[in-house]
Formats: C-alpha cells, structure tokens, sequence
C-alpha cells in the first residue's frame, strides 16, 4: 500500500506526531522510537510511550548525534513478544538495524521498523545554536529541499550518503520531490506496515514520477560529491607513508569502535590479553627496530577493524563525528568499505536475506584467487 | 621421427592461426567418422592432425585434404577433446595462400552449371582457395 | 640493497601445504631460507590480523598455503579463506597498500615442486621489490 | 649471523618478569629443547652446536640438548628423563617432521608425567636440512623454527583427549552389491545393520546384469544367495522403498532419519502370492528393465525380489490417480492393498555409515548425434543385459526392440559420453570394455551367425582375465574398429553408424541391424544430492571422495562415513566388493573399541565476550557449533568439531578460541622472524 | 508493424530470389515489416577463422556498423550471411576481445554505435512474433505435407556463438512447418553439410553429399525438403537429378508465404528445380 498523506497546517511535522499519537493511542505501537528535543534543546533521541509526551519528538529533525542501530541494539537484544516498539529512523540506522539483525543482535519480532526520508543531517553536537529559536526550522529544513545536496555544514557521512531513502522497512514515510506543507508520502512495505496504515487516510497511488527523480538526482549528486572527496582522500592518504601520516594523531582512544553501530563485540579483540605485552616483549620488538611508536598498536587496530566490519559498514560516517583527533574516517571508510562490498556485491543493510559476505561462498567464485 | 625446424616452426603458426593445440588430440577418430565429406578427405581430419602431432606439417600443407573441408564445423562440435578441425585446416590454408599459391584459378572453373550456381559458392570457394 | 634478505612468514594448512613443503624436503628440492613456516589446521584458520601482525612488524612477505579449491580436509575452509583473502586485499588496495606481499597459494601434498618453486619465486619477488616499507614508516 | 634472540640476553630482565607466556598462566614455562641429528640428515647442516647455543639463550629454555636419534629408544629416554631431572612443563623436540614423530615423542612426554599436549615438533628436516645447502642459512633457519616453536609450546594448555561412546549399529545406504556385501560383512560379525534401499527390491544393477565377465557367471545365480541371506538376516534390518531423510550426530552416535515411501501394501500381510500383478491395468516406465517394456503400477521389481513383495507407483495407479479401478483390493487374497497408504518417517540411531549409492549411466539422449530417441534400435549397455538376462522382457533371446527381429548385425559403440570433456564426462568408465566385450561374446552365443562390430578408442584390459577375455573375443570373430562413432542414424530399418578406422585412416559407413552404446557410468543422482546434504566431499562429477586416494580409500573426510562401490568411482563386481568387505573392515575396526578417542584441540567459547552473532555458527563446515538464542551464546560440540579452527578466525571479538592454537599464541608466532 | 532492419546479401537478389520475395511478404502477412539496410555490402561469403585475419572481416564489420546506426537488431535470411555476420558480431562484442574489436572498428568510417544483435528470420517467427500469433495467420494450411527441415551447417554452428538451436537436432523450422499445417517427418540429416561451395570445383564431392541427405530423408518419408540456405538448395534441388526419384525442395519462406496466403505468383516457384507448381497442385495445395 503506498500512496500520499495530506498535510495539515503546512505542518509536516505535526502531521507525523498525529500519526504517533494514533499509533500509541490505539495500542498499534507500545512505545516509538524517535528523535526528540530535549528540554534544554538539545538533539537526542526518545522513546515515547505516552502520546501525551510527544510534543518534543521531533521526527524530522535533521541532526544525529548517535546511530539509533546501537539504541535498537541495547533496547531489542532480546526478543520481546508483549512489546511493539515503532523505530521511526533514517536510512543509515535502518541498514544498520538490518545488519544487525543478521547478526542477531537485534531481535526483529517486536520490533517494527518505519523509516523516514532524509537528506542529510548536523552533528548534534551543537545543533542547538544552528537551529537557533526557530521553533519552525525541522519543517523549513525540509521544505527548502534544494540545498540538500550540496550542504557542506552536513554530517561529512551524509555528504556521501546516497540512499537518503530507507532500503529496507515496514513503513516509509517520504517527503522528498514532494511539497511538504501539502502532502507526505507513506509506502507500506509488509503486512506491520499496512497495520499502521488501517484507517490512516492516504491517497493511494503509485510513487509520483517527480519523487523518484528527486532522489536520484539527489543521489546522483551525492555519489558524484563522493567519487571527489575519495580523489583528494587518494591524495592525502595512499600509500603506507601517507597512510601512516594520516592516522598519525590517532590517540588509540577507540572512540571510533565505540560509537560504530555495527561493531557489536561486547569486548574488542583488541582489549582482549592477544595485545597485552610484558616489558620484555616490548624490549624485544623495539630492539628489532630501534624505536617502537607507542602506543604501538594503533594502525593495526584500524587495519583489522576494517577487515573485520568493511562488509557491514553502513557508511554513516558516526566514527568521524566522535573522533577526538578529527581523523578523515568518514570518506576513508566510504571508500574502502564500498570497494569491499562491491567485491562480494554485498550492500550492507540492502536486504535481510543476503548472507554476510564472510558466512558463505560460491565454489566458482574468484577463481583467479590463488592461482597466480 | 626426426623434426625438422621448418616443421616445428610451421606448428607453432599453425596452432597460433587456429587456435587449437595439437596435442589435445587424442586421435579417436570421430572427426573422420563424422565428416560429410570423409570418404573424399585425404588426409581425412584425424589423420591430419595426427601429422601435425608427428611433425609432419609440410606433407599436409601439401596434401588435398586441407582444401576439401568446407567448414561445416561437424567434427569441432562433436570432438571429445574440443579441437576444432575446421580451424586448423582454415589455417593450413591460409599458410599456402600467403606463399601467393592458389588452388584454385577462377579462370581454370568451366562447365554449363556455372550459370545456375549461387555467387555466394563462387566468393567463397575463391575466397578459401584462391590468392 | 645487496645485504638485504626478504624476510617471510608463511602460513601452511597442515593438510595440503604443509605436506607439500614435507615433499619438497623428501625430494631434497633447495628453495631460499627465508620463510619461516606456520603450521596451522586449515588455510581457513589464518586470520587477517596474523597477517597484518607480520607485515607491521617487518615481514616483509606473507605466504598462506592451502589445498587447492575443492579439496579442503575440512570440506570448505580454503573457500572461505579465499573469501577473507578477497577482502583482504581489497582493504589493501583501497589504501594504496601493496596487496602482492601477500601470497595465498593452493599447493597439495602431492606438489612438492610447486612449493619449492613458489617460495623460490616468492623470495625473488620480494628480493626484487625491496624491503617492505611498513616496518619503518609506521614507527616513530 | 645470529639472530636478535641472541642480543636479548644483556637486556634479560629479572626472572620473575620474564616471560613471553600466557599471562593467565602464573607459572613461568621450563621448556627443554632435544635437537635431533636424525644421523647426518640434520646434523650435516645444521651447526648443532650453535643451534644449542643460541636456542639456550631464548626465554623460557631451561635445557637443551642434543642426541643422533631423538627417535630411538635411548633417544626418548633422554627426554623422559631430563623431564623429570629438570622439572621441564614444556618439551621441544626439533626434528623432522610432525607428521612422522609428533606422537612418538608426546606419547613419550605422557610416559614422563607431562601432558602430550605440551609437547611440539620443530621441523628442521623437512623443511629446513633437507632444502637448504648452506649451513649457516640452515643453522638460522633452524633456530627461528625452534623459536616460532617456543613461542607456541609456552601458549599450550594441557589437554586430554576427547573419548566419545560408540553405538555399534551401522547404517549401509543402498543395498546393491557393494552394500549387501557391507551389510553382510558387518552383520556377520555380529554387529545390527541397518540396510537402506530406495527401490524396493536390494540387488541393485548387479540384478539386471545377464553374465559377467571375464568368466561369465549367470549374474543372477550368483547374486540371488546374496540377497536371499541378507534378507532373512537376524541382525539385518531392512528398508526397502526407503531413503535417508537426514542425518544428525556425530561419529559413533548419528541419528538417522528414514523416509518409508508409500508402498500401498502391507508387507505383513502380504504373502507374495503375485495374483495382484497379473490383473493390473495400470501402466507405467519400468526402471529395471529400462525401458524395454512397460511396466504395472503394481509391481515387483523383478521374479526374485527380496522382499518379495510388490507395491504400488502411486503416479500409475488408476486407483490413486483417478479414483476407480481398485483390481488389486479386489483379486488380493489377504487383504493387504492400503491405498490410505503414506510416507512414514523411522529414526535410527547408529555409530557408523556406510555409503553405496552406486552408478547410473550417462543420459545419452545428451549425446546428440547418436540417435538415441529417435532410432529406437540403438539401446544403452544395461538394456542390453537384459535382452541377454534368461529372466528379461525377452528370455534371454536378442531381438531388437522396434520390430522383435533378431538382429543380424549389431554394432558396438564405446566411450559413449566417456572420455568426452565437451558433451559427456571427460573421465574413462573403466568397465565398459570389458562388459562390451562380453555383451558381443554372449551375443555371438544367442546368434551363431550374427556379426558384432565393436568401435572403440581403446581397450582397456587392466585385470586379471581381462586381456584374455579380450582375445577370446577377437578370437571369436568379432571385429574391433578403432575410431570413435561419430553419427548414428536410421535408414529403412536399418540403423547406420558412422565410425572410422584411425588405423587404416579413413572414414567408414556400418550398416546394422542394432546398435548398443557402452554409455558412460556416471554417480547416482540420488547419491550425490545425499552426499551433498551429507556434507560429506565429493569431486567435479559428483562421485564421492575418499579421505586419501592410495591410503585411505574407503574413508571419507567426514569421520564415521565409509564409502563402496561405484558411488566412489566406477569400478567391477570384483572391485565393488572387495571394497564393500574393506568398508565394513573399517566399521568392524571401530566397532572393536568401546570410545571412540577424538583429537582434544577443538574450538571453545568464552562464554563472557560471546555476544551470539553467529559469525561461527554460519561458518563451521560441521554443524558443530550452535548459538543458543536465548542466552546468545555459541557452544561447541566438541564431539563434532574436527578442530580446523575456521570459527575462531570467523569471530570477531576473540570469543571463539582453537585449542592450542589460540590467536595470541599465533599472534605471536607470526611476529618471529 | 514492427520494422526490423533487414539485409539481404548478394544471392537473395539473384539466384536465390524466391527465397526473398516471398519473406517480405509473408512478413508483412504475419505483422511486421523488412526495412533493407541502404547501401549494404558483401558479407564476405564464408567467415575466415584464422585468428589473425582481421582484413576478411572489414566488410562485416562495416554492415554491422551500418545496421548499429539503425538500431540494435539486423534481420538476415540467408544462412552464409547470418554465419558470417553474427560472427564478426560476436568478435566484436565478446569481453575480452576489446583489443582487436577497436581495431576492427577503425577499418571502418561507419561509427559502430551500440552492439547489434543479428537474428534470423527463423528467429524473429519464433522470438519476436510467436508461433500462435504466426498459427493465426495461416489461411491454407499445408494439409499434413510431410516436409523434412534442412537446416544444413551454417546457421546451427558454431553453437556457442549462433546459439541458434540444438546443432545436432535442430527443431525450429520443424516448429514452424507445424504451425504452418505441415507434418515435419524425423530426419536424421538436418544439419549435415551438403558440401557446400565445394559445389564449384568439387561437383562429385557435392553430388554425394547431398545424395545422403535426399536419401535419409525420403527413407523418413519426406514429400519435401524445406531449407533456408541458397547454396543447400542449390546442391539439394539442382543436383538432384543424382539420386533416384525426385523430391522437391523448397524455401521454408515458400511454404510460408503459401500457408499466410500469397498468390502463386508470389512464390517465385519458378526458380525451383523440378515442377514445384505440378507438385504442389498434387497435394492440393495450389
């Protein structure tokens, strides 16, 4: 079921709260997950169980200050079949929660995933002086859709975003290509989805020709920004000199790790005692070379977390923002993450049911592998 | 048997024009079977190629057989070892026509018939066996 | 670069490769010393973190060894490994990393020659290219 | 020039602080190093001296010592002893290879008190002596093997072997030749089988054979004592009409699930009498007689089927299809026809499997040119024997199928999808010139003066009898033409053959009465997809692999699977079952423990950093390890994990660990040079 | 009506006239239209197959590139003229070859602009228009003419690169005759090799090779041959005074044409051997 949804008051917004209150007041949701207003204005995110409270969710709020995936990771570990919990989330969350769920992190019964538009966000982190007084700035935001592509003051994860559409949900509810002050769009991908549809009046209709070439071109746009961002990347950091130039602040602070919603270890392997070295040992490696940087083990740490989550990696660019050394991770992992995933033809988040790359395999498959 | 350089030379230009290798063949015979024209081929295919394998290409560059297959490609479909015949006699072929040496002279082609014969016969039974 | 000798670390699954380097001995076939040899289970059990490990700290090679597709002892760790090593190297490239220190090579118990002759032709390469250059520019 | 361990010596720190172990471990590792000569082999170059002297200095080495066979009796006594005298809880022994000596010199460790496990090979033979000239490359080599070995010896943990019971029941899959000698053989020896059959009738192709070569015993009379015993085994259980539904467990206790198929007749009740067969209008292909006649939808396979009883091709029955007829209920004097009659499902549980799933031919409809199809008169090898068989559609008498003419004049054609890496299967099938042979011998036997023409590439005759046989046939007049047959064609009612003679090098044109394909054996379908679902390897053609081609050749890679018959490979009647007897060899060999011991270096989960993503679970080749989704944790079968350590370099985090090949002991290793 | 772009090759304006007149009509009876490419030029005859001999294939080349500026499919009736152009094609087009397919195309002034995919006219019937559209069509059917199909070497082989049908039991005019109302007999020549242009200097070798396609198809019981390839005909049809007794052979186009309801004079069967018209008056089909 898919079709538009009128817009009251040229309130987008409040429109989408009017669908929250329905779902909680009716017991189609227990609780909704969304981004939210906190009362001293700063961006976060709130579950809300009471439609009474819903006056500071803020659904179209363009900032991020986490992946809400690692929120859907710590509320739905397990299986809950009592609770029916509405994720109202962005793309880059969605293909992490999906992600995750393919590595049973994130148990999918109780959960239903509804995914928003968005074009692009600003750090949280200071988002309350961008947004300023302007109680009306989400809907003005989304109303002036023409800087979407370009906005350098964006997330630098969303400036390389190219699926500012959800790949996978229950419901979608879209506004790009259309005019938000007169009509949503809502798409219902699955039967959880069409519950939450019953009754909602929507113009049914198939995805007006105008929206599909404004995400594209969005799209379009975006990956172009991208392949020039990975052009002077190339520049800075190819090589293992430069590559080692690069990283050279790195504080060995695992932030980075932290707040990487698909790096779901509860330990890291590389807190584990494999690192834990005695005096002698570390006598031993730096009398083979002279001099040992310290700490010592800060490029192979990057190395092998990218051989460990390349092929989950949504992309969202969460590790650069919470980097405290400001190191280039969102256009680096782009990169390398992308070529990886294109190697296995993987998109991660794309789908529930393609296998993670390294769980399966073809006995036909790069054949050149091994055979030099 | 005793290989001469000119021999060896000639297999090497031959397997690089047809793109087969000789020694893929392992003489079962089925392209001799299955030649429409088998009977008339001297050397018929398999017999060809087992020169070839023997370093005897000067005799088959010599011989007949090279210009009576037609290309049906009935023996390269149904060889059990893929070599295809029909390419490695185009290339003995083209071995001679390039020495400027044609088989046959349009001039020397006569007869009543060839009023009703299709043109396409006349291209390219020239095109196969003329300079 | 006279004086320099590559240094490898190779990993062998203790089916395929590591017998084949044991027939290479049987047969006495001479191949440079400069390998140090890894016995593991399964070509499917070297991690990239063993590999990184090595090349960070100066290898200047990495060798894995494994049976060839098809024939894994444990029916299908070779696949995966050549999964691992597809990402692997494609890491590598993306950051201008040269992926050909890196060798994974299918090599059966039968192929002692083919073991002598990769690691001869391994250390050449590596002889060739020079010293690895991520020992010393990721130190101080 | 010595290597930088040896430097380390003016920085050593105090002893209480020195240690490259495993800081978990609170002991601090007295490893002894015993360097082997192994004669000259070694110590011919490899300074042993200096090999002592730097390996002495490398942390955690209390002793070294050296001996001309560490191997020898003296040799191990060295070891045992200076165990105790010098209070060693690691040993290296730096010899050749662990494939020839690891258990000697660990069972030589357990006599001293040490735990086997902590005792490890330094191959300095193999892959150190023996391949390198220069003496002071091979004295390094040789000492930064010792040192990668330390660097291992001080992760071990000590391990006790894994013991697992055994249920001495075995599981024999198909019950042709080589599985009914299999059963037998175990079953003979006292041990329960049961024998898994998916026609229902056991004897398999060796049922539809005439006579067989080289001596040309009556297939059936051979056969029938066979299958008459296995039948009214005591310790045979057998299922008929049956197939493997799946298979869980490990070696010593599978359990196996059996599909019964609907046979629509009760087997208890039934007395075999046949009336029901002789009344039955429904028709249908008949399997065994490959096509030569039609079939009844009720059916027994053949006249001496064991059991003899029938059932129904529910897909021919005008009774299950359309609702009428019901002849058989009507005519069946006890009452034993069940048209209600469905699939059930029986579990058995048994510690070993012996797989035999046999051959089928080659589908020569793929071999185009050949005709078959469309010239009724051309028939494959195993139609063949059966217008041969006494028991067959035409008792024994050769008349070809289009018009019941006997033929006059048959060709043979060999390699028919045999040696053919473009249309048919690139391999040779191995039987096909001997039974080729023997199918023209019988023929010139039914008819005196008929002519039989053999096409071939070449005779194979490697067996004993074989070239003999051979002779006997060309000496009986039958003409071999050497050249593979290219076209097969009709004309009239006559079929033609284009062949060639490579000998004579020219094209030839046969003209026959019949045409006989020796098509090329190829794996049971139905045994490849079992074996697939069996995980159990199998080649690029689907016959199943042996765990090693010259020493274990009835084993499989799967621990507790045991392969016979042509399912592995094809192969004669004398071969299948001189196989089947080595499979059940094997079985009976397992059977004569109580446990089962299984190598102890298996993977383990810490269970405090496992998160249960399943990473391990998707990656184990063996089912071995699961994710209890509840807690979201992974646990390891261990009597399942063959130990390749594929899940712990699958984990992520370090939860999964391989035994004594834990990443920090590798971690390390990878970092000697 | 569906336009396709249509080349005819050197023989269909000649001898083989009677193959293409009725084509182009039949077509237009069975919906859709033949647009001859302009200035097309020889096909070249026969494909050389030696690896390097790049010159032999300018003149392909420069149809397909043609035909590419026209859109991206090129209909061909003559057999030697689909053989040897879907060939080049695939030299052109195949991965890998893209060296020497850049080479190829700059012999040429003609920009090759997309690749361009050659089909029979057997295979346009079959693929684009469909037997039941076709079965609609047919006004007289052929009433049970029992016709064997001919297909000869050229359009079945090489198989990997015609992907034409199965090369050694071809069914695609067999279909079509079915349609049409005809009984195809079973024929174990279909694809055999009539001898070919061998017909020019090698009469004798000619003569016997298609003595043993006339012959296995009369032992099936054919009343007729169809086929599609001028030179088979021409072996078939004009030499078979070689064998004993006379069976007509036809362009499967001629049966069509008669079968959607062209007027007999539309059929060019004056340019068959033999009294096609007496034949067909016989059978009650004219």
């Amino acid at each position: 079921m898919k079709g538009t949804l009128k817009v009251d008051a040229k309130d987008p917004e409040g429109t989408i709260r009017g669908l929250f209150a329905r779902w909680l007041k009716e017991d189609r949701l227990s609780a909704i997950l969304t981004p939210a207003y906190s009362a001293s204005g700063t961006a976060t995110m709130a579950l809300v169980s009471n439609p009474e409270k819903l006056a500071a969710a803020a659904p179209l709020m363009p900032a991020m200050g986490v992946n809400s995936a690692s929120i859907v990771a710590e509320i739905a570990r397990e299986s809950s079949p009592n609770a029916k919990v509405g994720l109202f989330l962005r793309s880059c969350e969605l293909r992490a929660v999906v992600e995750l769920m393919k590595l049973k992190q994130v148990m999918p019964d109780s959960l239903v995933l509804i995914g928003v538009d968005c074009p692009g966000t600003y750090k949280a982190a200071g988002f309350r002086n961008v947004r300023g007084k302007d109680a009306d700035f989400d809907n003005k935001h989304v109303r002036e859709q023409l800087g979407f592509a370009g906005n350098v003051d964006f997330r630098m994860g969303c400036q390389m975003c190219e699926y500012p559409k959800p790949l996978v949900y229950d419901l979608n509810v879209g506004f790009i290509g259309l005019d938000p002050d007169k009509e949503l769009w809502v798409e219902a991908a699955t039967d959880k989805g069409k519950a939450l549809l019953e009754g909602v009046e929507v113009n049914e209709s198939e995805e007006p020709a105008g929206r599909k070439a404004a995400l594209a071109d969005l799209s379009a746009k975006r990956k172009a920004g991208t392949a020039r961002r990975i052009e002077e990347l190339d520049k800075a950091m190819l090589g293992p000199e430069k590559l080692a130039q690069y990283f050279s602040d790195c504080l060995n602070c695992h932030n980075c790790m932290n707040v990487c919603p698909v790096c779901y270890c509860r330990e890291c392997f590389f807190d584990s005692d494999t690192f834990q070295r005695d005096i002698s040992e570390h006598v031993r490696v730096s009398l083979r070379k002279g001099v040992t940087r310290m700490p010592s083990e800060t490029l192979l740490f990057h190395l092998t977390r990218m051989n460990h989550m390349m092929t989950s990696c949504v992309q969202c660019g969460i590790c650069e923002d919470s980097c405290p050394v400001t190191i280039g991770l969102a256009t680096l992992f782009k990169k390398v993450s992308q070529n990886a995933q294109q190697a296995f033809e993987y998109v991660s988040g794309r789908s529930l049911e393609e296998p993670l790359p390294l769980t399966t395999f073809r006995e036909t498959e790069f054949l050149k592998v091994g055979e030099e | 048997m005793a290989t001469s350089r000119s021999s060896t030379e000639l297999l090497e230009q031959i397997e690089k024009l047809s793109g087969q290798t000789v020694s893929d063949c392992y003489q079962c015979g089925c392209c001799t079977s299955g030649c429409p024209i088998g009977e008339a081929m001297d050397p018929p295919p398999s017999k060809a190629v087992r020169l070839l394998q023997l370093g005897e290409a000067p005799e088959l560059l010599d011989s007949d057989g090279i210009w009576m297959c037609a290309s049906c490609l009935v023996c390269g479909t149904r060889c059990p070892r893929a070599v295809d015949y029909a390419r490695i006699a185009e290339a003995c072929r083209v071995l001679v026509l390039r020495s400027k040496q044609s088989r046959v002279d349009p001039d020397t082609v006569t007869g009543p018939e060839l009023e009703e014969i299709p043109q396409q016969a006349f291209i390219a039974a020239f095109r196969k066996s003329s300079v | 670069m006279a004086d320099y000798e590559p240094k490898i670390v190779g990993f062998l699954c203790n089916w395929c490769t590591y017998a084949g380097a044991d027939l290479a001995g049987t047969s006495r076939m001479q191949y440079p010393p400069n390998m140090r040899p890894i016995r593991v289970m399964c070509s499917g059990a070297v991690d990239s973190v063993y590999i990184l490990r090595a090349l960070l700290e100066g290898a200047d090679g990495v060798f894995m060894g494994g049976c060839h597709p098809g024939d894994c002892h444990y029916v299908s760790g070779n696949y995966k490994a050549r999964r691992r090593m597809v990402l692997f190297n494609s890491v590598m490239q993306s950051l201008g990393l040269e992926s050909d220190r890196v060798w994974l090579r299918w090599i059966s118990a039968a192929e002692g020659r083919k073991f002598a002759d990769t690691i001869t032709e391994m250390t050449e390469h590596l002889q060739k290219k020079g010293p690895s250059p991520f020992k010393e520019k990721w130190e101080v | 020039m010595p290597n930088d361990e040896c430097r380390l010596t003016g920085t050593q720190p105090p002893a209480d602080a020195q240690s490259t172990i495993d800081n978990r471990q609170s002991k601090i590792p007295r490893v002894g190093v015993f360097v082997c000569h192994c004669g000259i082999n070694i110590a011919g170059v490899v300074k042993i001296p200096e090999l002592l002297e730097r390996v002495g200095t490398m942390s955690g080495v209390v002793v070294t010592k050296d001996y001309k066979y560490c191997c020898s009796d003296p040799g191990q006594q060295m070891i045992r002893d200076s165990i105790k005298s010098d209070k060693l809880d690691r040993v290296i022994v730096a010899c050749c290879s662990p494939t020839l000596h690891e258990t000697t010199f660990r069972n030589a460790c357990g006599e001293a008190g040490l735990n086997p496990y902590l005792c490890e090979i330094a191959n300095i033979r193999e892959q150190c002596a023996w391949v390198t000239a220069d003496k002071d490359e091979a004295t390094t080599k040789a000492c930064g093997i010792v040192r990668t070995t330390l660097t291992k010896v001080v992760h071990d943990q000590p391990l006790e072997a894994l013991t697992v019971p055994i249920n001495k029941r075995a599981l024999v899959v198909g019950a042709g030749i080589a599985g009914i000698q299999a059963a037998l053989d175990i079953a003979n020896a006292g041990y329960e089988v049961v024998l898994v059959e998916k026609e229902p009738s056991i004897g398999g192709h060796m049922a539809q054979l005439s006579e067989t070569f080289p001596t040309l015993d009556c297939s059936q009379c051979i056969l029938t004592p066979r299958t008459v015993e296995t039948g009214r085994h005591p310790k045979i259980r057998l299922m008929t009409y049956s197939e493997i539904d799946s298979v869980s467990g490990y070696v010593g206790n599978f359990k196996v699930k059996v599909r019964q198929k609907a046979r629509y007749v009760d087997f208890k009740t039934c007395t075999g009498c046949g009336a029901c067969l002789e009344k039955c209008p429904g028709r249908t292909e008949s399997w065994f007689e490959r096509g030569l006649v039609r079939g009844k939808a009720i059916y027994r396979l053949l006249p001496q089927a064991v059991p003899n009883r029938p059932v129904i091709d529910a897909k021919a029955c005008i009774y299950l299809t359309k609702g009428k007829c019901g002849v058989c209920a009507k005519v069946c004097p006890t009452g034993a026809i069940r048209y209600d009659d469905t699939d059930k499902f029986v579990e058995e549980e048994v510690g070993a499997i012996v797989l035999a799933t046999g051959y089928e031919l080659f589908d020569a409809t793929k071999l185009g040119s050949y005709g078959v199809g469309r010239v009724p008169d051309v028939i494959d090898g195993l139609a063949f024997e059966r217008l041969l068989s006494a028991s067959g559609p035409t008792s024994g008498d050769v008349k070809r199928p289009s018009d019941g003419k006997v033929p006059k004049k048959i060709v043979f054609v060999q390699c028919a999808g045999s040696r053919d890496s473009t249309t048919g299967m690139p391999y040779c099938s191995k039987i096909c010139c001997m039974y080729t042979a023997k199918q023209a011998i019988l023929y010139r036997h039914r008819v005196h003066d008929g002519q039989a023409t053999i096409c071939y590439i070449d005779v194979r005759t490697p067996g004993k009898g074989f070239e003999e046989f051979y002779k006997r046939a060309t000496d009986d007049g039958i003409q071999y033409l050497r050249g593979k047959v290219s076209k097969i064609f009709r004309e009239g009612d006559k079929v033609m053959v284009w062949a060639s003679d490579t000998l004579a090098g020219r094209k030839v044109e046969l003209e026959a009465d019949m045409v006989v394909l020796a098509t090329a054996v190829v794996a049971n379908p139905d045994g490849v997809a079992l074996a697939r679902k069996l995980k159990t390897q199998i080649d690029a053609h689907g016959f199943m692999t042996e765990a090693h081609p010259k020493l274990r050749p009835v084993e499989t890679l799967t621990a507790g699977f045991f392969l016979a018959g042509c399912g592995q490979g094809p192969k004669d009647i004398p071969e299948t079952v001189a196989q089947a007897s080595a499979a059940a060899a094997k079985v009976l060999a397992m059977f004569g423990n109580t446990r089962l011991t299984h190598s102890p270096t298996t993977a383990e989960v810490d269970e405090e950093i496992c998160v249960g993503c399943g990473y391990c679970e998707r990656t184990c080749a063996y089912d071995a390890v699961k994710v209890d989704p509840a807690r979201k944790k992974a646990a390891v079968n261990a009597a399942l994990c063959e130990g390749c350590g594929a899940c712990a370099v699958a984990c992520p985090s370090g939860a999964m660990t391989h035994k004594n090949f834990t990443k920090k002991a590798i971690f390390e290793m990878a970092d000697q040079f | 009506m569906t336009k396709y772009t249509y080349y005819p090759g050197c023989t269909l304006y000649t001898k083989a006239r009677n193959l293409d007149i009725c084509a182009r009509k039949a077509a237009e009876k069975v919906g859709f239209e033949l647009v001859e490419m302009p200035s097309w030029n020889c096909c070249g005859a026969i494909y050389n197959a030696a690896s390097d001999d790049l010159a032999a294939q300018v003149g392909p080349v420069r149809n397909l590139a043609k035909a590419s500026q026209l859109g991206d499919k090129l209909v061909t009736l003559c057999a030697a003229c689909h053989n040897v152009l879907k060939r080049v094609q695939n030299r052109l087009d195949q991965p890998g070859n893209e060296v020497e397919s850049e080479r190829l195309k700059t012999f040429v002034d003609e920009k090759y602009e997309r690749p361009v995919k050659v089909l029979h006219y057997l295979e346009v019937l079959k693929q684009e228009i469909g037997w039941d559209n076709i079965k609609e069509k047919v006004t007289k059917p052929l009433g049970g003419l029992k016709v064997a199909s001919y297909y000869g070497c050229l359009i079945v082989r090489p198989k990997e690169v015609l992907e034409f049908d199965d090369p050694e039991n071809p069914q695609v005019m067999d279909d079509l005759m079915r349609v049409l109302g005809a009984a195809p007999t079973r024929f174990d020549f279909k694809a055999e090799c009539c001898g070919g242009y061998l017909v020019v200097n090698r009469r004798d070798v000619a003569k016997s090779a298609s003595k043993k396609i006339l012959d296995n198809a009369k032992a099936w019981g054919a009343e007729a041959i169809v086929t599609t390839c001028p030179l088979c005909q021409y072996n078939l049809d004009k030499l078979r005074a070689v064998t004993d007794g006379s069976i007509p052979v036809f362009y499967f186009t001629q049966l069509l044409g008669l079968a959607v309801g062209l007027a007999q004079d539309e059929l060019g069967l004056e340019h068959n051997a033999g009294d096609p018209v007496g034949f067909l008056k016989s059978k009650g089909l004219l």
